[in-house]
């Protein structure tokens, strides 16, 4: 069943159309891909469904109601939370501090146990009374997923989580994910370069180009179609700055 | 004589020690690609050329004047006249002024009097290198796109009279399509008798393109990179 | 979980021991925990430890902050009252006073993060309408201070309507006129004694009038004027010291920082206003007691000198800190309200002293410890990096934070095996084990393969079979029990030499790329 | 009306002189400048100095006297400017909090002046003598006196230069190109340091050149600061800071106001009304009449 449904997103910025007739579904405990080149607007859709972006046309539901109009704290109580693309953490505060803020955010506080939890399943390895401006990418990423799971999320979007990272330390944040979507049930909408992990994970990709969707379904067939493969691939040197297609 | 040599030079952010000891030399008319993945003292190396690291310590020689030395704080302080001396530099983060045009912010790099006075010329030269920007030189630069940023960013650069170009990770944070164009038009562009290092973390990019290519590892120079990077797949750092 | 841990890299540094007060523990009593009541915070914060060299068991005091209080607080309260001097006792009660304001200012800019300049406006709203109402109504004094802090509040309602929309310095410009529009209204109206310059005097006092002629009426006006101040510090401690200090800390210092908080949930907006609603409340109080401790008010309390005055008596404490709030009005009022005779001096004085303080330390007074210790490190990490190459395996990033000398050791081990392996690997040995990936090898691919044997297990690969003798994958182990292998990428081997090579020229790979 | 629109004019530009001062300080440097209340009398006493020299020599009017005034007062102000430079911008210009800490520190530089004044020059106002001559042009039922004209003109046309100078020149490109992107300023060969004294000085001459033309009629006193100071704080808020335009509009705005309510309802209602003004464009445009900088910025 849909969890998460966003119907013909339409979003100006500064006189610019960012996002144009957007619509996806995630269901429960799905992984779905979101690709695109630079300034395709992904991020922008994410500011949307979260809701740290409320002047936008089109509909966002979750669970069958509408979220249209909930701030992103809202949004974050009801189950939808994200990350972001910088790895960003308080900057006055510890590791402990910032996962007690997290803890005691709203109420009901969850139970410490479920903070211990959250930090464990990101597999987090600093001492808690670290300060987090001393943090690396790595850590910061893990602080931030740990703070977010530790309220049970239904759905995550999750900002290029790997941005930053080299070799095994992306490893662990893709094991996360995949654990998260195949062992609690929780979906995961994923922005994502790296299109052999999409590939391997989600189980539909939606490509954005320029504001608009232009491909969507399973990745095998999404990845070998041939706007995909102009949008990303296969593009002459001198190629249209904006991204648009140049097909000779 | 070499264009610019460093000798002995350690540089990091406070309490951060990025590059150890390191010693390079660029001869003139040379292109000098630097690879190296995050955090290992790209971008570090060239702000040190500029002066813009926390602390840095050793030998700058540009032209065969000192411009390094020990310094322990006032982060940019320097630059400036480094900069007038003949470096141009196009940051990472591009560090363009958004609220000018595209004309203003070409016209911002012809720092130097006679640069100024032939900028028109210059910013003709620079359109003929990106050409999507002759479409834009009225446009504010805070609209643009990153990739037309990025543009800007290394048009500027261009636009002043120097000697020594150093380009940051032209492709960071852009498409695929868009950066392999970035980097075709930096390896084009005719640099006579000044130099140019860019500084890349996605290797197939520069490949062949350049004339030498130095591998950077924990704040060093290894020098074989074909041997130490070359059989990365060419995705794993490709999209950052 | 909450509790912060120690860590173990940063203990027991030689000669950088925290001096931290240590007597017997009492065997025969079980060390228990005393409380603040009806709260979960403990009075002080004791730890257990096991002294190595007397060979017994010690109780630390983790934290000596509560003994300076204490020790300061009584200090503040016993000098005037020895003294007691009349002199004396309406300085110090000035000075707490001010101190109450500032503590509660220093909640507003420094908690709750507003840049709002309309403290004092608060403050002479509640004193001036509190005072009014007492004069023409003859209400008594516990009345004057529920309308101060009625008004306090509709006042810091008022002001904070815009702080949602407008930039910080835009509201610190607006607020800071805020005082001189409250200024020109006085003067304007009759009834709030606009003709006698703003004077308006004759409101109810606590200490009745003809008691404050003897030295009893002066100690007891002075001693109210400390409890107003505890009960400032209280309203610090229970806003910045509890949930909501610790929600607004998440969102204090960027917008970067207002992002995640409200990613995780924090409704920053609201524990702002709760924090300035609050703090506006005591404000006004504060400015009714103010009418009830002289029996009235004047202009004074809005003029823009008054106002600069506090900024810098906030300055030189420290920002955000309720110690820096008390010792900064101590200071300056000090200077100002004690050496009369110098004139315009004392202000030059007072100003010079603000801004000696921004210019040279961080954050003021109580800032000064922090800044000593961070410009300590900072030369010992600098000489430090200048002087060793040895971090060079690690990021550079990290060197600095390991102290565990084995740790470094290791690694330059591990560096300086993996230099010696690479420079081993040669097209001959690659093509030596595709031909035979199993049984006897030449002496370097040998000790390259056990190189690769004796790595910890999340590194490694295995093979998989899909199909037997006909399509093998190579697979990367997670190294944790219960979480399956993973695929690492969609080639297929078709026979078991072909993938175990594959897996060899990985793992080589990622030794050169090392 | 024509007075009223003539007085309108003086006070508008009058304002924007010290307006656009605070305004183009807070846009290049990133410090908000609010001992420009201090600088504004120093330009004062510097012109008050001159006119005493002279008149001990025995000139007391004539082009010498009125082109002295207002150059020693720009003079006077500008080095005033340099001072509070030295003091509150090179010292911290590259350090943390560098907002914060220059706003106190240019609060208690302004605290400090106050009392020098008041200690080496006494509490009593000191007059000026006229620069522009005490004639009149009589225009149908109003007139205009010769120094409204003078102030009219002199501060038009300062301000058009300036404009002007900042729009075109080259120098004027590296300010603004400060105002957007101090890193990239130092990139492209802009001295952070040597423009923002550059900044200073300029901004504490037109705020010097405001100070002799108001002394005209208020005369100098330890004081006198404030008032422009708060005005000048209102106009560069309404106008947005960092906009010229935006600053040029929200002057004549309040200048308007101001002659206005002094005429048709009172002198002590001015402050009501302008505050009211001023957060009435506050609440429709959060970042002032022409804050787009601001936006762009982000």
């Amino acid at each position: 069943m849909t969890l998460l449904s966003c119907t013909d997103i339409t979003l100006d910025l500064g006189g610019r159309r960012i996002l144009e007739g957007v619509s996806l579904d995630v269901s429960k405990a799905e992984v779905v891909g979101l690709a695109g080149p630079n300034g395709a607007g992904k991020t922008s859709l994410f500011e949307v469904l979260s809701g740290r972006q409320l002047n936008h046309g089109g509909d966002v539901v979750l669970n069958g109601t509408s979220i249209r109009k909930l701030p992103m704290r809202k949004r974050v109580e009801l189950g939808l939370v994200r990350s972001y693309q910088r790895p960003i953490v308080p900057a006055a505060l510890t590791v402990g501090e910032t996962l007690k803020a997290a803890r005691k955010a709203y109420k009901p506080f969850p139970a410490r146990l479920t903070v211990e939890w959250a930090a464990e399943f990101v597999r987090m390895r600093t001492p808690l009374d670290a300060p987090t401006a001393s943090l690396e990418t790595l850590e910061r990423r893990k602080l931030m997923l740990a703070c977010l799971l530790l309220r049970d999320p239904q759905i995550v979007l999750l900002d290029e989580p790997a941005s930053g990272l080299t070799g095994s330390e992306i490893d662990e944040i893709d094991l996360v994910v995949r654990k998260l979507s195949q062992e609690y049930g929780v979906a995961v909408l994923l922005i994502e370069h790296r299109l052999e992990l999409l590939a391997m994970v989600a189980s539909k990709v939606l490509v954005l180009d320029v504001g608009h969707i232009i491909a969507e379904g399973p990745p095998e067939t999404v990845f070998t179609s041939p706007e995909v493969r102009a949008a990303y691939f296969d593009v002459p040197i001198n190629a249209d700055l904006e991204g648009n297609l140049v097909i000779s | 004589m070499s264009i610019l040599k460093l000798t002995g030079i350690s540089a990091g952010y406070g309490p951060m020690r990025v590059l150890h000891d390191l010693d390079l030399t660029v001869e003139p008319g040379e292109r000098l690609g630097l690879v190296g993945l995050n955090g290992h003292g790209k971008t570090t190396l060239l702000s040190t050329i500029v002066g813009l690291t926390g602390w840095q310590d050793g030998s700058i020689i540009f032209e065969g004047k000192e411009i390094g030395g020990r310094r322990t704080h006032g982060v940019g302080r320097k630059t400036p006249g480094i900069v007038r001396s003949g470096i141009a530099l196009a940051p990472q983060g591009d560090a363009i002024f958004p609220g000018l045009s595209v004309k203003d912010n070409l016209d911002s790099g012809a720092y130097t009097s006679a640069s100024w006075r032939s900028r028109k010329r210059r910013r003709d030269s620079v359109i003929t290198v990106f050409p999507p920007l002759g479409k834009l030189l009225k446009q504010s630069a805070g609209t643009l796109s990153g990739g037309e940023r990025r543009m800007v960013s290394v048009g500027r650069a261009l636009m002043s009279d120097s000697k020594l170009y150093l380009v940051d990770e032209p492709s960071l944070g852009l498409a695929p399509k868009i950066s392999m164009g970035l980097v075709a038009a930096l390896c084009e562009i005719d640099i006579g008798e000044g130099a140019m290092i860019i500084a890349e973390q996605n290797l197939p990019l520069l490949e062949g393109r350049v004339d030498r290519m130095l591998g950077m590892h924990a704040g060093e120079i290894k020098l074989d990179v074909g041997e130490a990077l070359g059989d990365v797949p060419p995705s794993a750092g490709g999209m950052h | 979980m909450s509790k912060t841990s120690e860590n173990p890299q940063t203990k027991h540094l030689v000669g950088r021991r925290a001096w931290r007060p240590a007597w017997p523990a009492r065997p025969d009593r079980v060390l228990h925990r005393r409380r603040y009541f009806g709260t979960k915070r403990s009075v002080l914060k004791l730890s257990g430890q096991f002294n190595p060299k007397t060979l017994k068991r010690e109780v630390v005091l983790t934290d000596k902050k509560p003994m300076f209080w204490l020790f300061g607080l009584f200090l503040l309260v016993a000098i005037p009252t020895a003294v007691g001097s009349e002199r004396f006792l309406s300085l110090f009660g000035i000075i707490c006073i001010y101190a109450s304001i500032n503590v509660m200012w220093t909640l507003i800019m420094g908690t709750a993060g507003l840049q709002s300049f309309a403290t004092l406006a608060t403050v002479g709203v509640g004193s001036y309408g509190a005072a009014y109402l007492s004069i023409t109504f003859g209400l008594p004094w516990p009345l004057m201070l529920l309308v101060g802090l009625v008004l306090g509040i509709a006042m810091g309602f008022l002001i904070s309507l815009p702080a949602r929309r407008l930039d910080g310095l835009y509201y610190a410009l607006l607020t800071l006129g805020l005082s001189e529009f409250c200024r020109n209204f006085v003067t304007q109206n009759e009834a709030l004694g606009g003709k006698f310059n703003g004077a308006l005097f004759g409101s109810a006092r606590i200490v009745p009038s003809d008691m404050m002629t003897t030295r009893l009426g002066q100690t007891l006006a002075f001693l109210t004027t400390f409890i107003v101040l505890l009960v400032a510090l209280a309203v610090f401690r229970w806003m910045n010291g509890g949930r909501i200090g610790l929600l607004l800390k998440t969102a204090a210092t960027s917008k970067e920082d207002e992002a995640f908080a409200s990613a995780i949930g924090i409704d920053w907006q609201r524990a702002r206003m709760i924090v300035f609603m609050v703090a506006s409340g005591v404000l006004g109080a504060l400015g009714a007691f103010y009418s009830t401790y002289i029996g009235g008010t004047s202009l004074q309390i809005f003029s823009l000198d008054l106002l600069l005055l506090m900024l810098a008596m906030i300055v030189i404490g420290g920002l955000g800190r309720a110690e820096g709030a008390v010792i900064g009005t101590v200071i300056v009022v000090g200077i100002t309200q004690w050496f009369t005779d110098w004139g315009p001096w004392r202000i030059v004085l007072a100003g010079a002293l603000a801004l000696l303080s921004v210019l040279y330390t961080r954050n003021g007074l109580f800032g000064l410890k922090e800044q000593m210790r961070e410009i300590r490190t900072r030369r010992q990490a600098l000489h430090r990096a200048a002087q060793t190459t040895k971090y060079a395996e690690f990021l550079p990033q990290q060197a600095p934070d390991i102290h565990d000398k084995s740790i470094i050791a290791g690694r330059t081990f591990e560096r300086e095996l993996r230099e010696k392996l690479r420079g081993w690997i040669t097209p001959e040995i690659i093509e030596e084990h595709r031909r035979s990936p199993l049984g006897q090898h030449s002496d370097h691919l040998e000790r390259i393969l056990n190189y690769f044997r004796k790595g910890p297990l999340p590194d490694k690969y295995a093979v998989y079979t899909e199909v037997p003798f006909q399509s093998y994958r190579v697979v990367a182990l997670s190294g944790m029990p219960g979480v399956p292998p993973r695929i690492v990428d969609d080639k297929t081997y078709g026979s078991l030499d072909e993938a175990y090579h594959a897996v060899f020229m990985r793992r080589i790979n990622d030794l050169k790329a090392s | 009306m024509i007075e009223l629109i003539i007085s309108a004019a003086v006070l508008a530009s009058m304002y924007g002189l010290v307006a656009i001062g605070i305004s183009f300080t807070w846009a290049s440097i990133g410090m908000l400048n609010l001992a420009q209340g201090f600088i504004f009398t120093a330009g004062g006493y510097a012109a008050y100095l001159y006119a005493q020299t002279l008149t001990n020599m025995g000139i007391t009017e004539g082009p010498v006297m009125s082109i002295g005034l207002l150059v020693s007062g720009m003079a006077g102000s500008a080095v005033a400017g340099l001072f509070v430079g030295s003091i509150a911008f090179l010292p911290l210009q590259d350090r943390a909090n560098f907002r914060t800490r220059g706003l106190i520190a240019t609060l208690a530089i302004s605290l400090i002046g106050t009392q020098l004044w008041l200690i080496f020059f006494g509490p009593q106002s000191k007059p000026l003598p006229p620069i522009f001559g005490t004639g009149r042009i009589e225009i149908g039922s109003g007139g205009v006196s010769y120094s409204q004209l003078g102030a009219i003109v002199i501060a038009t046309l300062m301000l058009t230069a300036v404009i002007m100078w900042m729009r075109s020149s080259r120098a004027g490109l590296q300010m603004r190109a400060m105002m957007m992107n101090p890193l990239g300023a130092a990139v492209v060969g802009v001295s952070v340091r040597v423009t923002g004294m550059r900044v200073l000085a300029i901004s504490g001459a037109l705020t010097g050149l405001a100070s002799v033309m108001l002394a005209q009629t208020f005369f100098v006193s330890p004081t006198s600061g404030v008032q422009p100071l708060t005005v000048g704080l209102i106009i560069s808020l309404a106008g947005g800071l960092g906009s010229i335009p935006g600053t040029v509009i929200a002057a004549a705005i309040v200048g308007l106001a101001e002659a206005l309510t002094a005429r048709y309802l009172a002198q002590s209602l001015v402050p009501f009304v302008l505050f009211g003004i001023v957060v009435l464009i506050l609440v429709f445009r959060p970042r002032g009449l022409g804050g787009l900088l601001e936006d762009v910025r982000e």
